[in-house]
């Protein structure tokens, strides 16, 4: 039993990071970022060539991944999304569904649908403790996640550009009044969120065997995360990461692990009816009428 | 009635003709293969249209309406499987479970707005699909279900299918023209532009969600059933496909969200489109698909009708006054 | 030839216009089983062949179905000479847990194994039915691990295949016997796995080592090596199984001496041949009765095979070594 | 005018989230007056508003109109017993002609024995005629000044064919001769036997054409009068000018 509970818990870790920058550009933007998929599929190509071209660790090609698709998030949130925001969130959340049609099938045409997975000579190596094995990898990974989240959080609460940040989320018209450049925030959000996405991705490359499609089944983890914790929350998405992660595994061992997403959904909508601001959120848009 | 609206009705008349002739006629000049093609098109045009009393007129995002398609091919599958019925009968009552489908689930659900109701229709959709792949005895889960075959020729079941989704298209289509001109469809624009506003107006806002939704359901429902018997075989990921649900949700955007004909045109074109693509661009077929939903989103936001409209207004010049033609939609 | 993306309402539309536009007459079947319950159900109402060379799921054959023919053996046998050679070993396993992903051929290929165990006295202790984009089995493995099973078979495919070897290891569960269909002999499987995959076992209904050959192809291995001289990679059975499709069909037009569908359905079924596939004999259902699934195991990042015994190349290696 | 009382509140309470936004407060509206609700801001006008059109449910109290007891029941059976409303922040139905915004009320009209959707759009070309928006019928609410869009707030408020109006801040953003025009009309629509309910800060206008004042301050009922009598009440004095000030007049 406490080895399903470890093994929910490093899952939800990783959970956490693919729900944080998903959550940020919903919370921020009011955006329902579709393409987050594809972005965590991008991170997790990036780690694998530079694994197998040069050889270098896929923990240390986290932050190539994180620059490069924040380049790619700035592009597409300065010259795609920003134009469209204003035509409210069904419309955008169709425009990320196309961009994130075009990028994983642009990765189809490139890289083929192979699976393919990387080993590093650590890998699958791990700590036993009382009968609980814990994987070195999905352990890194699970406090990279913890830490990544919590560096975040920092950034927003310490910087200049995270309090811009915050602030458009509150309110937008406020902030604009106030000399923030909504534009160029929005840009940067989007950015950040797709430089989360491919932290979350180069991670997933390690633990998971990836393709084109690797990124959906994360999506709609975030999805849940996100409602969960509250849209924007950043505690909010570690704890529905965790949560999450925890809950899965117990379904998969009491009713069985064909019904673990039907739960999770069910739960989703059901947090949405009951309380949408999430477990620990604020509602920042839209909401029960 | 003045003189020319007289003319105009007597054009109106003519067209029709035209537009019956031409959706009548395809069936017995055309290839198996085209005929397919077609009858593919008058599914997309009646899901489209069925989407659209959700979309277009009451406002709400139901981007996972595809769980109503998927609920009636179930049905169908199920019925005609399991208990022998008759196909129409399965079908009549494919749609109205899941019209009851969605007035039970209307009533939470709808209490949500944007981006919020399309989650839960999305997290709906899902959850569904997963319960028919566990409900195995029931649905043969994820091995999938086969469904009996049309019993007769050929060309009897190429007729047979064509003539239904002509039909199923007719016929959600005209629910949109009906709903449009009555006071369901009043009450429907009212809750889209302002919905507290319609309230203190008298509109039931919650009874005209539900009741919106509950047709569209049926209508999808009632597709979702003549498509079971028209592929012979199902499985939970092929009709309770969220890219699918997208599609439709798409065309109707593009033709013109609120209008009557306009989710038709959408479907029409995009499943064209969508078959020329794929004979042009064999790999690329979807990433073409998916930079074709960028650009409507970019540049077509408000769909065909709405810019035929506009263009007509720019042709005749600024004394052409800003009539809407048929249910104008606003974005 | 057409492209289907794998879709079904694609391939439907296709295989119409196959027959109705392109005048058809014989059809390959597309790849799965799921599509070809679709695609097939069209070939049937055209009355045109459709030669399934990659869809061996049973329901495709119980549906009396007159213009279908699958040139593998049914999927439910898979994973029988691996239960076989577990039978038969002095100390066998006692625990199985079987378990699949949500699709219609695996899942025949689990319930196939589980009928199988229990003829052969093995326990079934644990079978389940997992989601087939699940990204995490780690919880479902402890289950196992917990419920004592010492032989693990599944009917995954390479993607979840991979991903149980893998978190197998990270939880050091070790069962005796590891066995796997269609996954374990992709030769993605051992490039991506590299020492992990050693002493797993797999069902595999061709290898190009089978001593089996004929007129037309010459041997198993000789077919293998113009394959790869002609498209640059080693054939699996896919490939050899869409050939052997072809050569069947040939056959059967040659003997009928006409394009006529119902004379060469009648040459079909009288087919009674040895090729370089192995026997093939199609039952009145449209199944190739006469052939059956060797055993493997992969040893130093080679496929061995090893049942039955009159084909082994090697020896068992039992329990599979720990991680 | 009669003394009959057609609405009547007794201890209407409202709290948002543990914070009273109206408290204990008992009122009556009778039959053909106009009724001023003033207060200073966040005073509980429009909550009180709100409260009576049923958009937001009670959390204490109780509130009857013409012997109906309306607690409990939705904004839209609360339009059909004839109460409607305007908002502070005009809401025209985009997408739809003024006359089919107009249309709208008749077509859900009193009673729920609304008029069939064609009828409907006769019955609102009159309405529109009534507010002085008859030429203008096939425009979109969007191209109307914002003097023009109270307007249609009235109008379709009208087309309910109410026995009670409630006016939210009609006044609010026009100019002095808008407002002339607005004070004729709506003392029309009180002259044809509308009650009426105004919240207000264009202090002259309610001034004259309410018949009663209530004043709320801080969620509560500090005083109830003619407009005369309001005027000289020191809690009302107190309340829009600060206490010392307030004070210092009384003492």
């Amino acid at each position: 039993m406490s080895q399903i509970l470890v093994n929910g818990l490093l899952t939800g870790g990783l959970y956490a990071l693919v729900a944080v920058g998903f959550s940020l550009v919903w919370g921020v933007m009011n955006v329902v970022n579709i393409a987050h998929a594809s972005y965590i599929m991008l991170g997790a190509y990036i780690t694998y060539w530079l694994f197998h071209l040069y050889g270098l660790d896929p923990f240390l090609s986290i932050p190539v991944s994180m620059a490069a698709l924040f380049l790619l998030g700035y592009a597409v949130g300065s010259l795609v999304l920003n134009r469209v925001v204003r035509f409210g969130l069904v419309m955008t959340l169709v425009l990320t569904f196309g961009i994130d049609m075009i990028l994983q099938n642009g990765a189809l045409l490139l890289w083929s649908a192979d699976y393919r997975s990387i080993t590093p000579a650590y890998a699958g190596q791990g700590l036993a403790a009382g009968g609980v094995m814990i994987p070195y990898v999905r352990l890194a990974v699970f406090v990279l996640a913890v830490l990544f989240v919590a560096l975040f959080s920092l950034f927003l609460s310490r910087t200049r550009m995270g309090n811009a940040i915050k602030a458009t989320a509150l309110n937008p018209f406020a902030a604009e009044l106030n000399g923030v450049r909504i534009q160029r925030v929005y840009a940067l959000t989007y950015a950040i969120g797709a430089a989360l996405a491919a932290a979350a991705g180069s991670m997933v490359s390690v633990v998971y065997t990836i393709h084109p499609q690797v990124g959906n089944v994360f999506l709609t983890r975030a999805f849940v995360i996100t409602v969960l914790g509250g849209l924007g929350s950043i505690p909010g998405a570690l704890l529905g990461g965790v949560i999450l992660g925890l809950a899965e595994s117990l379904a998969t061992v009491t009713v069985g692990i064909g019904w673990s997403e039907a739960i999770s959904f069910t739960l989703l909508v059901a947090i949405l009816i009951v309380r949408p601001q999430g477990l620990l959120g604020k509602r920042f848009f839209g909401g029960v009428g | 009635m003045n003189g020319s609206s007289m003319g105009r009705r007597g054009a109106g008349l003519i067209l029709g003709a035209v537009v019956l002739a031409a959706l009548v006629l395809p069936p017995f000049y055309l290839s198996g293969y085209w005929v397919r093609v077609i009858t593919g098109l008058l599914m997309y045009g009646a899901l489209a249209s069925a989407i659209n009393i959700m979309v277009g007129l009451a406002g709400y995002p139901a981007l996972g309406n595809i769980v109503f398609f998927g609920t009636g091919a179930y049905t169908v599958a199920v019925l005609m499987v399991k208990a022998d019925t008759p196909f129409f009968l399965a079908l009549a009552v494919a749609g109205v479970v899941a019209a009851v489908y969605a007035a039970l689930l209307g009533a939470a659900v709808l209490r949500l707005r944007g981006a919020y109701f399309s989650i839960a229709t999305i997290g709906i959709n899902h959850a569904t699909s997963e319960l028919v792949t566990n409900l195995d005895g029931l649905t043969g889960g994820g091995r999938g279900t086969i469904v009996p075959f049309f019993p007769g020729s050929i060309e009897a079941e190429r007729m047979f299918f064509y003539f239904l989704m002509l039909a199923l298209m007719l016929l959600a289509t005209g629910t949109v023209y009906l709903i449009s001109r009555n006071r369901l469809g009043y009450g429907l624009r009212a809750i889209k532009a302002d919905e507290q506003a319609a309230s203190v107006m008298g509109v039931n806002t919650t009874r005209y969600k539900v009741l919106a939704w509950t047709i569209s359901a049926g209508l999808t429902g009632l597709v979702g059933g003549a498509y079971a018997y028209w592929l012979a075989f199902l499985e939970p990921p092929y009709v309770f496909d969220i890219v699918m649900s997208v599609k439709v949700y798409i065309m109707a955007i593009l033709g013109g969200a609120g209008t009557v004909i306009g989710p038709v045109v959408g479907a029409f074109f995009l499943e064209l489109l969508s078959e020329l693509i794929w004979g042009r661009f064999l790999e690329a077929h979807m990433l073409v698909l998916g930079i074709v939903v960028v650009l409507v989103v970019l540049f077509v936001p408000r769909g065909f009708v709405d810019l035929a409209g506009r263009l007509a207004r720019a042709l005749a010049g600024g004394s052409a006054s800003r009539r809407a033609e048929g249910v104008r939609s606003d974005g | 030839m057409y492209d289907d993306r794998s879709d079904p309402q694609t391939s439907v539309r296709l295989t119409t216009r196959l027959i109705t536009e392109d005048g058809v007459r014989f059809i390959f079947g597309p790849y799965s089983s799921g599509i070809t319950n679709a695609t097939s159900a069209i070939g049937e109402r055209y009355r045109v062949i459709t030669i399934a060379t990659t869809a061996n799921a049973p329901d495709l054959y119980e549906r009396g179905y007159r213009y279908l023919f699958g040139t593998l053996p049914l999927a439910t046998t898979y994973l029988h000479p691996v239960l076989e050679m577990a039978a038969a070993l002095p100390e066998p396993p006692e625990k199985v847990a079987i378990i699949t992903p949500e699709n219609l051929f695996a899942i025949a290929a689990a319930e196939g194994a589980r009928q199988k165990a229990e003829e052969l006295g093995l326990k079934v202790v644990y079978f389940a039915r997992y989601p087939q984009d699940t990204t995490d089995v780690s919880s479902l493995l402890s289950a196992i691990r917990d419920a004592g099973a010492d032989m693990l078979l599944s009917t995954g495919f390479l993607q979840d295949g991979m991903l149980i070897v893998r978190q197998a290891k990270e939880l050091r569960y070790n069962p005796k016997i590891m066995g796997f269909t269609v996954a374990a002999s992709i030769p993605d499987f051992r490039t991506n796995l590299g020492r992990d995959a050693e002493g797993i076992m797999g069902g595999e209904w061709w290898a190009p080592s089978m001593a089996w050959e004929d007129d037309f192809f010459g041997s198993a291995s000789q077919y293998a090596e113009e394959f790869e001289q002609r498209f640059g990679y080693v054939p699996t059975y896919h490939a050899a199984s869409s050939s052997i499709g072809g050569y069947l069909l040939q056959l059967a037009i040659e003997r009928a001496g006409t394009l006529d569908t119902e004379a060469v359905r009648r040459e079909l079924l009288a087919l009674d041949e040895v090729t370089m596939f192995g026997p093939i004999r199609f039952s009145d259902k449209g199944v190739n009765e006469a052939s059956s699934a060797a055993g493997f195991q992969i040893q130093d990042g080679q496929i061995v095979l090893l049942w039955p015994e009159d084909i082994s190349e090697g020896s068992l290696v039992y329990p599979k070594p720990g991680w | 005018m009669g003394d009959r009382a057609l609405l009547v509140g007794r201890g209407v309470t409202r709290y948002f989230g543990g914070v009273a936004a109206v408290t204990d407060v008992d009122f009556e509206v009778r039959e053909g007056e106009v009724l001023g609700l003033i207060g200073p801001n966040g005073a509980g006008k429009t909550t009180l508003m709100n409260l009576i059109s049923g958009l937001i449910p009670l959390s204490k109290g109780e509130m009857v109109f013409d012997g109906r007891r309306l607690n409990g029941l939705g904004p839209w059976d609360v339009a059909r017993l004839g109460i409607a409303r305007t908002f502070q922040i005009v809401k025209p139905f985009a997408g739809m002609t003024l006359r089919e915004n107009v249309a709208l009320g008749a077509m859900f009209a009193r009673e729920g024995r609304g008029v069939p959707a064609r009828q409907a759009l006769e019955v609102a070309a009159e309405v529109l005629e009534t507010v002085g928006l008859g030429d203008r019928m096939n425009a979109h609410a969007n191209e109307l000044t914002i003097a023009l869009r109270k307007r249609l707030e009235l109008a379709r408020a009208l087309a309910l064919k109410p026995r009670l109006l409630l006016l939210d801040e009609v006044m609010a953003g026009l100019n002095l001769k808008e407002i002339e025009r607005l004070i004729e009309l709506i003392r029309t629509i009180n002259a044809s036997g509308v009650t009426i309910v105004v919240i207000e800060h264009v202090m002259k206008a309610i001034m004259a054409i309410s018949h009663r004042i209530v004043v709320l301050h801080y969620g509560r009922k500090i005083a109830e009068g003619t407009p005369e009598e309001v005027a000289r009440d020191e809690r009302v004095i107190t309340a829009y000018l600060g206490r010392r000030f307030g004070q210092g007049k009384g003492a």
